[in-house]
């Protein structure tokens, strides 16, 4: 199984989702986002990172790379795409996944181990976990509080399209604890917080980012 | 804007000798009148306001190490026998042999006065600095610390420095995306006018990727890659770093440099791949002194010739005078030595990432740098008379008059807890105070994630990163210094710094390896401060030597002070360990139930200097605690087999308030209590409080006591069983306080730590 | 040589966590009666020739789409200036 | 009820990273002829009673020091409306 992972000028988890692609036995395939051509991927991540130094506004600048004409078409099309953290911020700017991520209420970059439940497992990207299921993987975010009008969080909420939701402290003002949603389709999924980062129980709080990647591979293998 | 004249018309070399007796504005550029005249002397005549420019940035004291330069030659002259330095002291940076062809680099810098000017752009480009210098070496960035020092907690500029610095740290090292595994945070009324940010960066490579700043090959290009230069940080870094403040603040304000993370990823990214692609001879970072720092030092460094096209430097400002562009202190840009043939595949792969570069000039071998400025020359230069033979100062220095009394003045006499009670609320309050108080309202802005390689980091003793993936081969660095140790004994207190530091890395398993240093000092011209300076840096040399770990390369930073009352002393030690695989290290977190807790090495009454004395007296007199490195090494020889050998569970090293802080911390680290029982006929307040050397506490299962003993025994480390470790949410009892027992909840200890930085500064 | 000044505002429902901070910030520092304040981004551009119809359509698209993100923002083009 | 608009912009000489992006950033997407990008931030304030003469030094005193950092940057009230 092919998945790609875009490297926009500012990206910098994109060899840790690389990373995490391979521990989870899949093949990770480096796109550019200078290249409009995804080189016939299974699934795209987008990583975290300061595209373009998230100058201007965070993921606005990477949106218009030519990689991701062809992405929102295939996206569209149904190919499974995660993105995380500036991915989830460059998904919203694309307008492929509703709303948008401001800047964090208490004002501060957070860095920390975040506890978050799984609330649906309906997505190309959330299979492997039990619904409801809790996890703790890594946040870093300056820009990570969700915000959407009420008729879109209402229908979000109500077509079941919640993926995450922070439990504890809500790290950053998001509405209604949002952590990651997805579309209607539940092939493209964008999440805040970080699973590439806990894959390794060396590197990692836990292990439990790796459900995220393990589920994409099921599901293409059984696709 | 500079005092340079602005004039249409440059100052060419003919002019210099046509007009030999032109007034110069040497003095407004920090220049000595006997320097001017050196000059003169190195040139034959009059230097031409840019030359005038280049040699007073490159003979400032922070670029010049004018008056450090007699001293510093100890660690050259008192380096121990070792094989693992591959680069030594005089290159951006020393580069070390960790094995399997694998090579780090690493190396702390201080960005203290522009920090206090502009808190958050001065730390951003701290950070950008240091990581450039690394870069520089050929090696990858792979991780930073931040050593920083502020003034007292609740004074208000404080508040208004510190929540800055922090941001700036963040924020540039953060989107550069390197994770930030470590530093320190000292709060001390002695930094108020005067807070010190230093910043460290670690970068690994292959052997065969080491690279050097010279100019080899006679017509070989010179190729400027990077940011635009603008006339931000005039000056900057080299002048504002070496003078002093006044009362009143900075007395010059050189126009602030401005981070730009970004063009520092991409130009992380391009300089890596044009160096692995083989395309470069020689590079160099532009730091202070900008253009006429690395012009000089790579021309002095190679053939000894190299003429420069100053117009064809692309600037962000087209005023700019031929003396602002030597002197622009602009960030994230590099300088390469190219041959002819390769310039094209260089130039691709600079648009590749999007990074200007343009040619500026070529290698010669005529012995002279010349600048060219449309077509006349302004520049007519040897470049080592600019880069490497500025004025060397063998400075007056004199044992300050009050040593004696501050020495004599020891914290035996100031009254202590007799009681368990009293010792209870002791401690808690040591907990909560600024120093020992939970760092995590800063260290929560920072990113320690990022490259998925971190292994360890704040609050652990270390910061460690793996280096290769396949084999587990990693590195562990801390950086220490109590200023307070230092003050008493300047020249135990660097060793201490060292030790400190030295322990540290071997708590977490790894072997201490080398090196780096950042002597933070007041005015070299008061001769109290250049005696500190001297007892220092000759404890730090001495130490090395004792403990077989050589310097690789460090900074100085003088002229901290505020009118003529100097910091603490500060020389921050930064020491760097390897562990061949980081599945076996060693953390501080007290984890399971039944570990038998002990301590190891000898605790003495040794109070003076203490954080308690400081704490909870306001006191600073006596002696600092007796360094015995013979003891450390010992020590550490035995945490790192022990870590070899999977024998203990936890481990961390004792300092700052003692066996208590430890404790406190191994409990608080994942939340599992411990009881324990204080040795008899201990006194409980010495035993819990004294800050004497070589020493750490550790956890080992039941099972395997008997083995560690042996081994300890064999290093000839005391060893002392005080307990055990208790379930998780327990709370960490002390029994045997004269005849009574003392508690504190996790809850509490949490409450009290965690509460007091966000109370400060949230 | 043409001049346009963008200015990009949050639209009013949503939530400004720095004019709120600004806001307390004024009121610690003494200033009495402020009841709200909004922070917002402005753009200098500076452009070669002359900004005519088409051209300035053009610039509306962009300040439609990147310079502010419709979910959360309004723009306004402030002042054009030859 | 009075209503007060502050401007704030990097000084000319200081590097404006974000301009510099967004300068790019159009001239990929196509406009053409932008020479210069510069991006600076507005702040809206609402007061409560008019701004009498004292009032307004003291707005200026806080643009000053809390708004603008003038260390970096310049700020000017752009507008004030009662
Ligand atoms: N305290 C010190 N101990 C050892 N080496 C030092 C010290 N201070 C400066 N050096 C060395 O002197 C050389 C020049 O220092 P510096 O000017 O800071 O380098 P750069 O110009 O790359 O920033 C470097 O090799 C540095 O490691
Ligand atoms: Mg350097």
């Amino acid at each position: 199984m092919r998945i790609g992972v875009v490297t926009f000028p500012g990206s910098l988890d994109d060899r840790d989702a690389a990373r995490a692609i391979r521990i989870a036995g899949g093949e990770a395939v480096e796109l550019w986002h200078g290249d409009a051509d995804l080189h016939g991927v299974d699934a795209v991540v987008l990583p975290g990172g300061f595209s373009y130094g998230d100058y201007l506004r965070c993921g606005a600048i990477a949106r218009f790379a030519p990689v991701m004409g062809p992405l929102v078409d295939a996206a569209t099309g149904g190919l499974p795409v995660l993105g995380i953290c500036n991915g989830f911020q460059v998904l919203c700017e694309s307008h492929l996944l509703p709303g948008a991520l401001v800047r964090n209420d208490h004002l501060h970059f957070v860095c920390r181990d975040q506890r978050l439940r799984i609330e649906s497992t309906g997505t190309a990207w959330t299979s492997s976990y039990a619904e409801g299921q809790e996890i703790v993987v890594p946040l870093k975010n300056g820009e990570g509080g969700y915000v959407a009008d009420d008729a879109t969080i209402d229908l979000l909420e109500a077509e079941g399209r919640v993926v995450a939701r922070y439990l504890g402290v809500n790290p950053n003002g998001s509405r209604r604890d949002i952590a990651g949603i997805t579309n209607a389709r539940g092939n493209v999924v964008g999440l805040m917080p970080h699973p590439e980062h806990a894959v390794e129980a060396l590197t990692g709080p836990t292990t439990d980012g790796l459900g995220f990647f393990t589920s994409i591979l099921k599901g293409l293998v059984e696709a | 804007m500079s005092p340079l004249t602005p004039a249409r018309k440059p100052d060419t070399v003919a002019d210099a000798i046509a007009e030999p007796d032109t007034e110069q504005p040497y003095a407004e550029l920090g220049l000595k009148p006997d320097e001017y005249v050196r000059i003169r002397e190195i040139l034959g005549r009059r230097p031409t306001s840019a030359e005038l420019a280049m040699y007073s940035v490159m003979w400032s004291e922070h670029c010049s190490y004018k008056s450090s330069k007699v001293h510093l030659r100890q660690f050259g002259d008192k380096k121990p026998e070792t094989d693992v330095l591959l680069v030594g002291i005089g290159e951006n940076a020393g580069v070390v042999d960790i094995g399997a062809g694998w090579a780090v680099t690493f190396k702390v810098e201080s960005h203290n006065h522009p920090s206090y000017v502009e808190p958050y752009q001065g730390a951003a480009t701290g950070i950008g600095g240091i990581v450039r210098d690394i870069l520089s070496m050929g090696a990858r960035p792979v991780a930073v610390m931040d050593p920083l020092r502020f003034g007292a907690a609740d004074h208000p500029d404080t508040r208004r420095v510190l929540p800055g610095v922090v941001a700036g740290i963040g924020g540039y090292g953060n989107c550069l995306g390197l994770p930030n595994i470590g530093g320190e945070v000292v709060f001390d009324a002695s930094y108020q006018g005067n807070p010190l940010v230093n910043a460290l960066c670690i970068g690994t490579m292959r052997h065969e990727d080491i690279h050097l700043a010279s100019a080899k090959g006679v017509g070989n290009l010179v190729i400027l890659y990077g940011a635009k230069t603008g006339g931000d940080g005039i000056g900057g870094v080299s002048v504002l770093a070496s003078e002093t403040f006044d009362e009143g603040g900075p007395t010059k304000r050189p126009a602030v440099q401005v981070g730009d993370p970004f063009m520092e990823k991409l130009l992380i990214e391009c300089t890596l791949e044009v160096l692995h692609a083989g395309l470069v001879e020689g590079i160099q970072d532009l730091g202070g002194a900008g253009i006429s720092c690395a012009t000089s030092e790579l021309a002095s460094n190679g053939e000894g010739g190299m003429h420069v096209r100053l117009d064809a430097v692309p600037l962000r400002d087209a005023t700019l005078t031929p003396e602002e562009i030597l002197m622009s202190e602009s960030q994230e840009r590099m300088c390469a030595v190219v041959t002819p043939e390769k310039v094209e595949a260089f130039l691709a792969i600079c648009r590749k990432w999007d990074v200007t570069a343009d040619v500026i000039g070529e290698v010669t071998d005529s012995g002279r740098l010349v600048i060219e400025w449309h077509g006349e020359v302004i520049v007519d230069v040897p470049p080592r008379t600019v880069a490497h033979d500025g004025p060397v100062y063998d400075r007056p220095l004199a044992r300050p008059e009050w040593q004696d009394a501050l020495q004599a003045a020891t914290a035996d006499t100031l009254p202590r807890p007799t009681t368990a009670v009293e010792l209870r609320d002791t401690v808690l309050t040591l907990v909560g105070s600024p120093n020992l108080a939970s760092k995590t309202w800063i260290t929560s802005q920072y990113d320690r994630y990022v490259l998925g390689n971190t292994v360890l980091a704040q609050p652990e003793d270390a910061g460690m990163v793996r280096v290769d993936e396949e084999s587990g081969l990693g590195v562990a660095v801390s950086t220490d210094c109590n200023g307070r140790f230092a003050k008493l004994d300047p020249y135990n207190g660097a060793k201490l710094a060292l030790a400190e530091s030295y322990r540290n890395v071997a708590a977490t398993g790894a072997a201490p390896l080398a090196v780096t240093n950042c002597l933070n000092f007041g005015s070299p011209e008061d001769p109290a401060v250049m005696w500190q300076f001297s007892q220092a840096v000759t404890g730090l040399a001495d130490g090395c030597l004792e403990l077989g770990i050589p310097v690789t390369g460090g900074n100085v930073s003088f002229y901290n002070q505020t009118g003529d009352v100097a910091i603490l002393p500060t020389p921050v030690v930064g020491v760097l360990g390897v562990i061949d695989d980081v599945a076996l290290r060693t953390p501080m977190a007290f984890t399971t139930e039944g570990d038998v807790v002990l301590v190891l090495g000898e605790t003495r009454d040794e109070l003076s200097g203490s954080e308690w004395a400081h704490v909870v007296h306001g006191h600073l007199g006596g002696l600092p605690p007796t360094v015995d490195l013979g003891a450390e090494r010992a020590l550490a020889e035995l945490l790192v087999e022990a870590s070899r050998a999977s024998l203990v569970t936890a481990a961390h090293d004792v300092s700052d308030a003692g066996i208590a802080q430890a404790l406190v911390e191994m409990a608080m680290r994942a939340d599992v209590g411990a009881r324990v029982d204080l040795p008899v006929g201990a006194d409980p307040f010495v035993f819990l409080l004294s800050e004497s050397t070589a020493r750490a506490v550790v956890t080992v299962a039941p099972a395997r006591l008997a083995e560690l003993e042996l081994r300890a025994a064999a290093h000839g480390v005391p060893v002392t069983r005080i307990g055990a470790v208790t379930a998780a949410g327990d709370d960490l009892q002390v029994q045997g306080a004269w005849g009574e027992s003392l508690a504190w909840t996790l809850a509490e200890l949490h409450a009290t730590a965690d509460a007091t930085l966000p109370a400060l500064f949230g | 040589m043409a001049r346009v000044l963008v200015d990009v505002m949050l639209k009013p429902e949503i939530l400004d966590p720095q004019g709120k901070a600004v806001e307390s910030a004024l009121g610690r520092l003494g200033l009495a009666g402020v009841t709200s304040v909004r922070q917002g981004k402005s753009f200098a551009l500076e452009i070669d020739g002359e900004v005519d119809d088409a051209r300035l359509a053009q610039i509306h698209e962009l300040a439609g789409s990147l310079l502010s993100n419709p979910v959360i923002e309004d723009y306004v083009i402030r002042e054009v200036t030859a």
